[in-house]
């Protein structure tokens, strides 16, 4: 039968998971990887090269008991030695994996037979199991990594699809792995990543059933794809908070008076309609289907007048200049952007528009805070303090410092137990919520167009990721 | 220098300072600009342009591995632009002022007029979309090559059309065209045997440096057609800050036109007697 | 040897095409009816009715008045990169001409390792180095087409040079700067100008294909780049959105080009 | 003896070999080791075949482009010697007019514009120069009401007498006349040379007359001085090169040219094909020359007095009955 | 002679152009070439020289260009108004054509060879290597031996003079009964000029072709010829034998042209030069042409375009149309010639 055709909008760096920070490669090498826990369709974490595990009494032990009968692509059963390479291979220095500090908590990894895996940490440190489960937390066959095989253009993993080609900017081919450790799946045979930079190619090749699907579809574009009558179209949210982040060591974003006249200057429904094709305002720093969500949203309503005197109060004017810096390479942020400056203006704040590209905006925005506004979004994470960790401390881009907030975040990523945590970043969500250093303009629809004789596909509501693993083709 | 770093681009938005650092040590950015750029000298003297800092594969190969397709779409659409092009300037030159001469000279100036990737978009939509003739992606294949070619290939005809036009009208106003009517030539002979070996040496050199310019202006079809190209690639190591990539690519890029244009000059004087060395 | 009626008309045609379009630069906030940038989010992506003439785009703002401001970028971007190029090529050409033949093979190897670039990677990898932006966009189209007027000067030069005229002034004791400026200059002037011409037409497709990669004009600016940048994702549901900016350019690109072409016939009797 | 108003000595100009696929790495001597002498007063000319170096010569002794070898001396005075600015003050002494009058007025200039490029080098005022221009164009027979035109609007014939006039304007001594008639009518041709034989005479000019029109040189020249690919092979007074060459360069130069008074050509062709290259070595004339022998493929001749101040460079020149 | 090789009458060319009612360049052409004579055609510039053989030819460009009156009867036959096809068929064949400058007039990117070739194989039939031995052989005749190799060259491998000969070979390679030479030496050196003067006479003696030698040199007019014509302003003013107009010039124009020609032996006198200028063909004027500029007029010069009649004995006699004037005629368009 046809194989399953997946559009994908760019070309991934590479296809080894330890070695890159891309959201690309993670989407696609969820296939060819498993992790020794995963997120279940509701953000719970469950087994899976793992069959189950446990914590000593004082967090500083965890104890993985490996699944049998696991074998990798390239033959070789899986044992705890190939787990202790994986993540001693992400722990070195040398290496210098993008994700590495995420494991800086495990001090040593001990394999007291083939099927047990032991993790001894300093500290007690809950983010671990997040960090576990995620793409990058991806078990390799140990005896390639000693053979220091090239794992980002040839994958070798457990995964539910074997590596056959990647051509490039063009697509990479998959094949149903027949020793999937989740018996009876996959349940096709084969699986193509076909890289389309181009949405509106994208759109019409669903329509001519040509493509199976795609995950970034506008919403300019779902009343031609109804038309067509051939896809399915599904709308969850997204676990992206959208963001007009605001540069809080410079005046007069400095002035807690400004920062809230631009939250309420901002209607944030119609940014999230117009830019970004439909969503929920959220008020905080915390996607809904995240345990630790509360509701802020009715802190700073859309209220241009009071916009206007607040910032009468705080002295500023239309000669003030502020500077919008915006990833060019991310069209929805420039949109978006351009309509935050249009309701600043609208309230008497001048703003400038600068499009930068993405490796500028890393450096100039995101390291040295050389901006006063920008619009991005921030991705979802599995663990709280993957959101929220560094905030409060000027090592954010938005240099909000607050040490009652830094301390209530510090001190949730070493409590255990999500009731103790919660509490802790409870206070934090709020002390931020209030002194507002982004405007949290809300999370978004995805529009996940899969053609009709797709069936069963999932995608990863937090981490973003593709999962084919329940698919079937009709 | 140009302005960001790829150790943030490799890192990502959640790296930490180490990790960050990490990096920059395993990809050599944290060494002093001079010895960086010494060492990339040296080692391109060698024809080793190093590794992609984003892929980790060797630039020589990522190049190498593209350049097919571009250079594949650069040939056919100046097959394509020269196909339609000597045709067409040739008859408006020898019917100067017809009705047919108008309509070349028209179709030249709406083909230089629209930019390249607008044809290549709208071509898209007509020829791919409303009537599926074409592949909307992928590649590999001729069939995957046509629409793009097309598009670059209109727009550069309709400046080889200009040249070959004005070409010929300047050689059929040469006295050597008279001495061939003298001697009771046919039209036909006069015009196809005679001036038009001789329009055509220009348009020969022009359409060498036209070959490289398609090899650059390839970098945006390739982006509308979704092709694997060596524009994509160069304009991914730009929107990265691949430095190895950006400065292999400039230096092959540059290559491969000092090439082209070396065997057009050869082309060139093989085809002109006048400037053949003895 | 007979100049056309039909091409005359047409070099009227364009010229007037092109004052209309400069009126309507100048004038713009006269003419236009909205802002340029003023968002209408309840009429996105409407159709040309008698509101919007001709439409408005995925923001709502009226895409009459972001056609006639985005003549505005086409023509400062036309503006002011052909005079870099202009100058900074005529200068160096005339340079190497007059100058020692070592330096002259040195310029002419810049220049032409400059021109041995594609245009659109050139200008692309300029404004890598100096951000993107208008003036950036401005300032490597600028550079990139210095070489051409280098060339077309130097190789002009060399052969007014040798003009009996230019010798009778060396002859009679005038200095070489005045020479240049005399006698030079102005019968330069002539190619120059149709050089321009041309290469107005070809900076704004440049203009127009950066801003399509996003390296150009940076929103709300209105460009037509821009504008068909942002047309190519509503193409199937709002071909206006692409129609009129393309149109303008088109036509803007056209008229230059006619311009050029009936400058050089005007100068060249013998075609 | 007076000093000679110009004297050229061993005078070479090479121009560079253009491009690294040129043959001869050396380049090209457009004039190779010329020496002659121009009275003042006199009209000294100096023929050859198209490209022997005459336009060459005439340029490289202005220093329009100054020679790779060689001196210029203009009344005892060094040329090379001399800065920029005292070549620029001394070149209101020798003016040059060119063979093409079409080129040789700037076309985006007007006539007094042109015309007072000169004197307005030389800080004249702008009346003094506007009166001085008039009375040049007087001098050549143009209107100076005409002044005000432009060069597209004289004919030929007229524009040659302008430049003449352009020439004349500093008050020159020396004229170089570098075929200025040759691209003109035949009738306007007249016209020109008897403007050039009036002015002479009225303002005691010296002429340099270059041309390849044998009757024109013979007819206005008091001396001649034969080219021969960048060489002078004779030199002489009018009437001995006429009726007494020793070169059989210059006897087969003149008897080649066609008369008035002459027979009709005879259609024979007695070893009339194409001769071949000069060798490197030797004579120069030495593949063309029907006398010569094995000593001119190997040996210069140099430039040696015949006698009488006729000179010539030839191994074998003609016998000549006639002694001094 | 009985009939004339080629016998122009009252030709008439304009121009439409830029000026209004643009240019009437030749203003009745008479001319008449016997057979086997070598013709001259001498003039100023612009004077119609080429325009009349270009005519002949059939070449001239009818759209700007139109023959607005007059007949040109080659061998007996009209060629105004006949086909193209069969003019194609005279030219090359019939009628040869030299041109001034063989740099030019030679296609720079095609082998002399070939070059000679094509008219051979076209109008004789010639198989390939027929013409290519025909070729080298008629190399061979106008002087450049070893013909085979100079057949593969480029024409920039040759000397100016060696052009003008392959020139000539092809024009008279299929044995034309009339060679037309417009301004065939006057881009080369005294040397060469004398060459090819004489190349062009013996090819005459012994293909026995006539000559339309088309010049502005009055001196190599005066070596070559057998009978002149001299036109001024598109129209001869006069025709006769060499020794004839020469000697006995009878129009004021040819007795002021050959006043003004330079010559050692009129060292030190002023030249006799002809006031004024040539006018363009725009701005002919009235009555006779030359009258602005001829010492002699007088008033009916300025009204009436003389007459072009036969002065040979004495008394002017109308010349007699259809080629009856014979070798020995003289004949002169001025109101004043029989006078003087
Ligand atoms: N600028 C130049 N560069 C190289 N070679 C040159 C240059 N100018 C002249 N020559 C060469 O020098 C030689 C002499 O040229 P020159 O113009 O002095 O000849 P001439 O005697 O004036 O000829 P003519 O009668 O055709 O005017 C020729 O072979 C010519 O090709
Ligand atoms: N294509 C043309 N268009 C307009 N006028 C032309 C054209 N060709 C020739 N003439 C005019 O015809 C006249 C005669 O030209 P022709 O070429 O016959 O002169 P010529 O006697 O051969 O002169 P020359 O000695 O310069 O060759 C000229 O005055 C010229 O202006
Ligand atoms: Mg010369
Ligand atoms: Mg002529």
């Amino acid at each position: 039968p046809k194989p399953l055709t997946w559009a994908l909008s760019g070309n991934p760096d590479s296809l080894d998971p330890q070695k890159t920070a891309g959201t690309l490669t993670f989407q696609t090498v969820r296939s060819l990887y498993d992790t020794l826990v995963e997120p279940d369709a509701k953000g719970q974490i469950v087994g899976a090269l793992a069959e189950r595990w446990q914590t000593s009494a004082d967090n500083l032990t965890w104890t993985f008991t490996l699944r049998k009968g696991v074998k990798f692509h390239n033959g070789d059963a899986l044992t705890s030695a190939d787990v202790r390479a994986s993540f001693e291979r992400i722990k070195n220095k040398e290496f210098a994996s993008p994700k590495a500090s995420e494991y800086a908590a495990i001090t040593s990894i001990e394999t007291p037979d083939p099927s047990t895996v032991v993790f001894k940490l300093a500290k007690p440190f809950s983010p671990l199991l997040a960090a576990l489960a995620s793409g990058w937390g991806a078990i390799l066959p140990k005896s390639l990594i000693d053979s220091g095989h090239d794992f980002s253009s040839k994958p070798v993993g457990t995964g539910p699809f074997v590596f056959k080609e990647w051509v490039r900017d063009n697509r990479i081919v998959l094949a149903k792995n027949p020793d999937y450790w989740l018996k009876g799946l996959p349940k096709f045979d084969s699986l193509i990543f076909q890289i389309i930079p181009e949405r509106a190619v994208q759109v019409q090749g669903l329509i001519a059933g040509q493509i199976d699907g795609s995950d970034i579809i506008d919403q300019e574009d779902v009343p031609m794809l109804e038309a067509s009558g051939k896809v399915n179209i599904d709308r969850p949210l997204t676990a992206q908070i959208f963001v007009l982040a605001m540069n809080c060591s410079k005046p007069p974003l400095n002035d807690l008076r400004v920062r809230q006249a631009v939250n309420h200057a901002i209607d944030k429904q119609a940014v999230l309609d117009v830019a970004y094709g439909g969503g929920k305002p959220v008020g905080t720093f915390m996607n809904y289907g995240n345990a630790y969500y509360r509701d802020f949203t009715s802190l700073y309503p859309y209220d241009p007048a009071k916009a206007r005197s607040l910032l009468a109060q705080a002295g500023v004017g239309k000669d003030t200049v502020l500077e919008m810096v915006l990833p060019a390479n991310y069209p929805p942020h420039v949109k978006a952007g351009e309509m935050y400056q249009e309701m600043l203006s609208k309230v008497g704040l001048n703003v400038q528009i600068k499009l930068v590209d993405w490796p500028t905006w890393l450096k100039d925005v995101y390291t040295a805070a050389k901006y006063d506004f920008t619009a991005i979004a921030h991705t979802g994470k599995l663990d709280p303090d993957g959101t929220l960790s560094g905030y409060g401390t000027e090592k954010r881009y938005v240099r909000w410092i607050n040490a009652t907030a830094a301390d209530y975040i510090a001190k949730g990523a070493g409590a255990v137990g999500e009731e103790n945590r919660k509490k802790l970043y409870d206070q934090a969500m709020m002390i931020m919520a209030r002194e507002v250093p982004f405007v949290f303009t809300g999370t978004s629809y995805r529009r996940v167009v899969t053609n009709k004789r797709v069936k069963g596909f999932r995608m990863d509501p937090i981490l973003d990721t593709y999962d084919f693993r329940h698919t079937e083709l009709q | 220098m140009v302005p960001g770093d790829p150790a943030l681009v490799i890192a990502g938005v959640d790296a930490t300072a180490e990790d960050i650092a990490a990096i920059r040590a395993r990809i050599g950015t944290d060494r002093p600009l001079p010895a960086q750029y010494l060492d990339w000298l040296w080692r391109v003297v060698r024809f080793d342009f190093g590794t992609s800092l984003t892929s980790g594969q060797p630039v020589t190969a990522l190049i190498f591995e593209r350049f097919g397709l571009t250079l594949s779409l650069a040939l056919l659409g100046m097959l394509i632009s020269l196909v339609v092009a000597l045709p067409i300037g040739v008859v408006s030159a020898v019917r100067r002022w017809s009705f047919w001469d108008y309509l070349g000279m028209g179709f030249s100036q709406a083909g230089m007029a629209v930019p390249s990737f607008w044809l290549g978009i709208l071509l898209l939509l007509a020829l791919a979309v409303k009537i599926p003739l074409f592949p909307l992606f992928g590649s590999g294949s001729l069939r995957h090559l046509v629409l793009p070619a097309v598009a670059l290939g209109i727009a550069r005809a309709a400046v080889l059309l200009r040249l070959t036009r004005a070409s010929m009208v300047e050689e059929l106003s040469k006295e050597y065209v008279i001495t061939a009517r003298a001697k009771g030539l046919t039209e036909r002979m006069v015009k196809y045997k005679h001036a038009l070996r001789n329009g055509l040496l220009p348009v020969v050199t022009i359409a060498g440096i036209q070959l490289g310019y398609m090899l650059g202006g390839a970098i945006i079809i390739e982006q509308v057609f979704s092709l694997p190209g060596l524009g994509r690639l160069f304009l991914f190591g730009v929107y990265q800050r691949d430095f190895p990539l950006i400065q292999g690519g400039v230096v092959f890029v540059a290559f491969a036109f000092s090439l082209i244009n070396f065997l057009v000059d050869i082309l060139y004087s093989v085809l002109n007697p006048r400037i053949r060395v003895g | 040897m007979i100049r056309r009626p039909a091409a005359r008309r047409l070099y009227y045609a364009a010229l007037l095409f092109l004052a209309i379009l400069g009126a309507a630069a100048i004038a713009a906030p006269l003419v236009a009816p909205y802002s340029p940038t003023e968002q209408h989010l309840d009429r996105r992506l409407a159709p040309p009715s008698r509101t919007h003439l001709l439409g408005t785009d995925n923001l709502g703002r009226d895409l009459l008045s972001r056609t006639i401001y985005g003549s505005r970028s086409a023509l400062l971007v036309g503006i002011v990169s052909v005079a870099i190029s202009a100058l900074l090529g005529s200068l160096v050409g005339l340079v190497a001409a007059l100058s020692s033949p070592s330096l002259d093979n040195l310029l002419m190897l810049v220049m032409d390792s400059l021109l041995s670039f594609p245009t659109v990677l050139l200008a692309i990898t300029v404004v890598s180095f100096l951000g993107y932006g208008l003036v950036q966009v401005m300032i490597a189209v600028g550079v990139i087409y210095a070489p051409t007027f280098a060339r077309l000067v130097r190789a002009e030069t060399l052969a007014l040079k040798n003009e009996g005229y230019v010798e009778a002034s060396q002859a009679l004791g005038t200095p070489q700067v005045l020479v240049v400026f005399r006698h030079i200059l102005p019968n330069l002037l002539g190619k120059v100008v149709v050089q321009c011409s041309i290469t107005f037409a070809l900076t704004v497709v440049i203009e127009a294909s950066l801003s399509y990669l996003g390296l150009g004009a940076q929103p709300p600016t209105p460009s037509w780049g821009l504008m068909l940048k942002d047309a190519r994702d509503y193409l199937v549901q709002a071909p206006w959105m692409a129609l009129y900016p393309g149109l303008a350019l088109a036509f803007t690109v056209l008229c230059f080009n006619i311009l050029g072409d009936s400058l050089s016939e005007r100068l060249n009797p013998k075609l | 003896m007076s000093t000679p108003i110009l004297e050229v000595r061993r005078l070479e100009k090479r121009y560079a070999a253009s491009g690294i696929l040129s043959r001869s790495r050396a380049g090209l001597k457009a004039v190779d080791g010329v020496s002659f002498a121009v009275e003042a007063g006199s009209t000294f000319g100096l023929v050859g075949e198209s490209g022997c170096g005459k336009t060459t010569l005439a340029r490289a002794l202005l220093y329009l482009d100054p020679p790779t070898v060689g001196e210029v001396l203009f009344e005892g005075t060094p040329l090379g010697g001399l800065s920029r600015a005292g070549l620029r003050g001394f070149r209101r002494h020798m003016q040059i007019v060119f063979q093409d009058p079409n080129g040789a007025l700037d076309p985006k200039m007007s006539v007094r514009a042109s015309m007072g490029e000169g004197l307005a080098n030389l800080g004249v005022p702008r009346a003094e120069r506007e009166r001085r221009t008039a009375a040049a164009l007087e001098l050549v027979g143009i209107q100076p009401a005409h002044a005000g035109r432009y060069p597209h609007e004289f004919s030929g014939g007229q524009k040659q007498r302008i430049t003449i006039a352009r020439a004349l304007s500093v008050d020159p001594r020396l004229l170089v006349l570098d075929e200025p008639v040759s691209n003109l009518d035949v009738s306007i041709q007249a016209q020109i040379i008897n403007l050039l034989l009036d002015l002479k005479s009225r303002l005691a000019l010296t002429y340099l007359f270059i041309s390849h029109d044998l009757n024109l040189v013979a007819y206005l020249a008091d001396r001649i001085a034969v080219m021969y690919r960048g060489r002078i092979v004779e030199l002489g007074s009018t009437a001995r090169i006429l009726d007494s060459a020793l070169h059989p360069y210059t006897r087969r130069l003149f008897a080649s040219v066609p008369r008035l008074t002459g027979e009709r050509i005879a259609p024979k062709m007695e070893g009339d094909s194409e001769a071949g290259d000069s060798s490197r070595k030797g004579c120069r004339y030495a593949a063309r020359c029907e006398r010569g022998e094995l000593a001119c493929h190997s040996n210069d001749p140099e430039l040696h007095d015949a006698g009488g101040g006729h000179l010539v460079a030839c191994l074998l020149p003609e016998k000549n009955d006639q002694g001094g | 002679m009985a009939d004339a090789l080629l016998s122009i009458r009252d030709l008439a060319v304009s121009f439409q152009g830029r000026e209004a009612g643009g240019s009437r360049p030749l203003r009745g052409v008479d001319l008449e070439v016997g057979p086997g004579e070598v013709h001259a055609l001498v003039g100023e510039s612009g004077s119609g020289k080429t325009l009349t053989a270009t005519c002949v030819l059939g070449l001239l460009p009818v759209p700007p260009a139109r023959i607005e009156a007059g007949s040109i009867r080659f061998q007996g036959r009209e060629l105004l108004g006949l086909a193209e096809r069969e003019r194609r068929k005279l030219r090359g064949r019939r009628i040869g054509m030299v041109f001034q400058e063989p740099s030019k007039y030679l296609n720079p990117s095609m082998r002399v060879g070939e070059q000679i070739v094509e008219a051979l194989i076209l109008h004789l039939g010639l198989s390939r290597r027929g013409a290519r031995a025909r070729a080298a052989e008629l190399l061979e005749l106008v002087g450049l031996p070893g013909g085979r190799q100079i057949l593969r060259r480029y024409p920039h491998e040759l000397s100016g003079g060696m052009r003008q000969r392959v020139m000539i070979a092809m024009a008279v390679s299929c044995e034309p009964a009339l060679l037309i030479a417009d301004e065939p030496t006057t881009a080369l050196d005294v040397t060469l000029q004398r060459q090819i003067l004489r190349l062009l006479l013996e090819l005459r003696d012994r293909l026995g072709m006539a000559v339309l030698f088309v010049s502005h040199d009055l001196a190599v007019v005066h070596g070559i010829s057998e009978r002149v014509s001299v036109i001024y302003c598109g129209k001869i003013v006069e025709s006769g034998s060499r020794e004839r107009v020469f000697g006995r010039p009878l129009h004021p124009y040819t007795q002021a042209l050959l006043a003004s020609v330079p010559e050692a032996s009129r060292r030190g006198t002023r030249l006799a030069a002809i006031p004024g200028t040539v006018p363009d063909a725009a701005h002919v004027p009235a009555g006779c042409a030359f009258h602005p500029r001829c010492p002699l007029a007088v008033e009916k010069c300025r009204l009436e375009v003389p007459a072009l009649l036969d002065y040979a004995a004495g008394p002017p006699g109308r010349a007699p149309a259809g080629g009856e004037a014979g070798a020995s005629s003289h004949l002169a368009a001025c109101h004043l010639a029989g006078r003087s």
